[in-house]
């Protein structure tokens, strides 16, 4: 298990009802972890409408998680 | 001005003529300034006020790589974008750039190219309270598939 | 704003918060604005600084035309111009456009727009000293041919 | 003979030497009235170049000179 900070924004947050979380996971790559949380948690946005994110960059769906790393699931976006 | 601080997220209101006078060159003969305004519709709706939330440490990196590549792309002469984020009424500032170049075709050019960039692409989320007493999230449907486009 | 103030001469300083100020609508969700600056250079010559001159009764009947009728074509909530006339330096702001709107297409168009028509068809001339000793009248070449566009 | 008040811009202004004067003409139309001024004062741009208004309003070329009209002759303008 690899054990890695995931944080929630804007809809996913209200859903989860956390802003961030420590999870244990053993997901191939970053996407399988999405699926992961999102039937924890019921996340309604589909993978394919996020983007994701590792230590502040933006980072590619097929990456594994990585030890201590922060990931963050970036929902579609509504600034400016 | 490095572009560092090209730009940045504001949890108070924006200093909008501290941003002007730094966009300040003399071989500058063009200024354009865009300002996003917290307004009372959206898409059909009445608004009655908004709060805006960021991914702080994605958003000023993505904001400053932005500014940067476009002020280069337009040979401009100073660039800064700053959004706020937290609570705003209606009439609000929400967004600033502005942008100075020798001529206005890569002024305007530029500044717009930095608020279609930064709506599409800076992790920040719009929270709508609306007159009928409904509220949500906006999370518009131009989203791109991929983890990076 | 009635369109009767949507253009005017200055032959001092422009109030520019004034006039942002004049801008603001609950339903505008854009503001975008154009300031042309007197810049120290003109097709490779340094400029040390200039002078516009006006026919004043035209010009403003003119800029009045132009900026009402771009005002109802991109369906703005507000839109103003300022030209400065008389002696300025680099730096100094010679011309000022601000327009508000529900969204920010409209707004960078119509900005766009209405100073791309004021250079074309108001009858002001800028007069520029070059760092040479020289100076002169500038005429571009883009006559229109004939009395009337 | 009609008479006229002819003013003077820019470039043409300093040709002239005069912002503005009155002037008496038999020219049958607007394009006429210039080339005598033209010649009278030397002065460099072509009426191709030029814009003609009469009162405070764009005209015509074929207009004729109107009495105790003030007629503008307009060379490319610079202003923004």
């Amino acid at each position: 298990m690899t054990r890695v900070q995931v944080l929630y924004f804007a809809s996913l947050r209200d859903a989860a009802g956390i802003a961030q979380e420590a999870v244990d996971t053993d997901a191939e790559n970053l996407a399988a972890l999405y699926e992961d949380l999102r039937a924890r948690h019921g996340f309604v946005l589909p993978r394919e409408r996020l983007r994701v994110a590792v230590d502040g960059a933006f980072a590619t769906w097929g990456d594994p998680p990585r030890a201590e790393t922060e990931i963050a699931f970036i929902p579609p976006v509504s600034g400016g | 001005m490095s572009d560092e601080f090209a730009f940045r997220l504001a949890d108070t209101p924006i200093d909008t003529a501290a941003l002007h006078a730094g966009l300040r060159h003399p071989a500058a003969g063009a200024c354009a300034v865009f300002e996003g305004w917290v307004r009372d519709h959206h898409q059909g709706r009445g608004v009655h006020g908004l709060r805006y939330e960021a991914y702080a440490a994605l958003a000023e990196a993505e904001g400053a790589r932005i500014v940067g590549r476009l002020r280069a792309e337009h040979g401009l002469h100073a660039a800064v974008c700053v959004h706020r984020v937290g609570d705003l009424a209606i009439g609000d500032l929400a967004v600033w750039v502005g942008v100075s170049a020798s001529h206005r075709g890569a002024a305007f050019d530029a500044c717009r190219a930095i608020i279609d960039a930064i709506k599409q692409d800076v992790p920040i989320w719009k929270h709508e309270r609306y007159a009928d007493g409904d509220a949500g999230w906006l999370h518009p449907d131009e989203g791109t598939g991929e983890g990076r486009p």
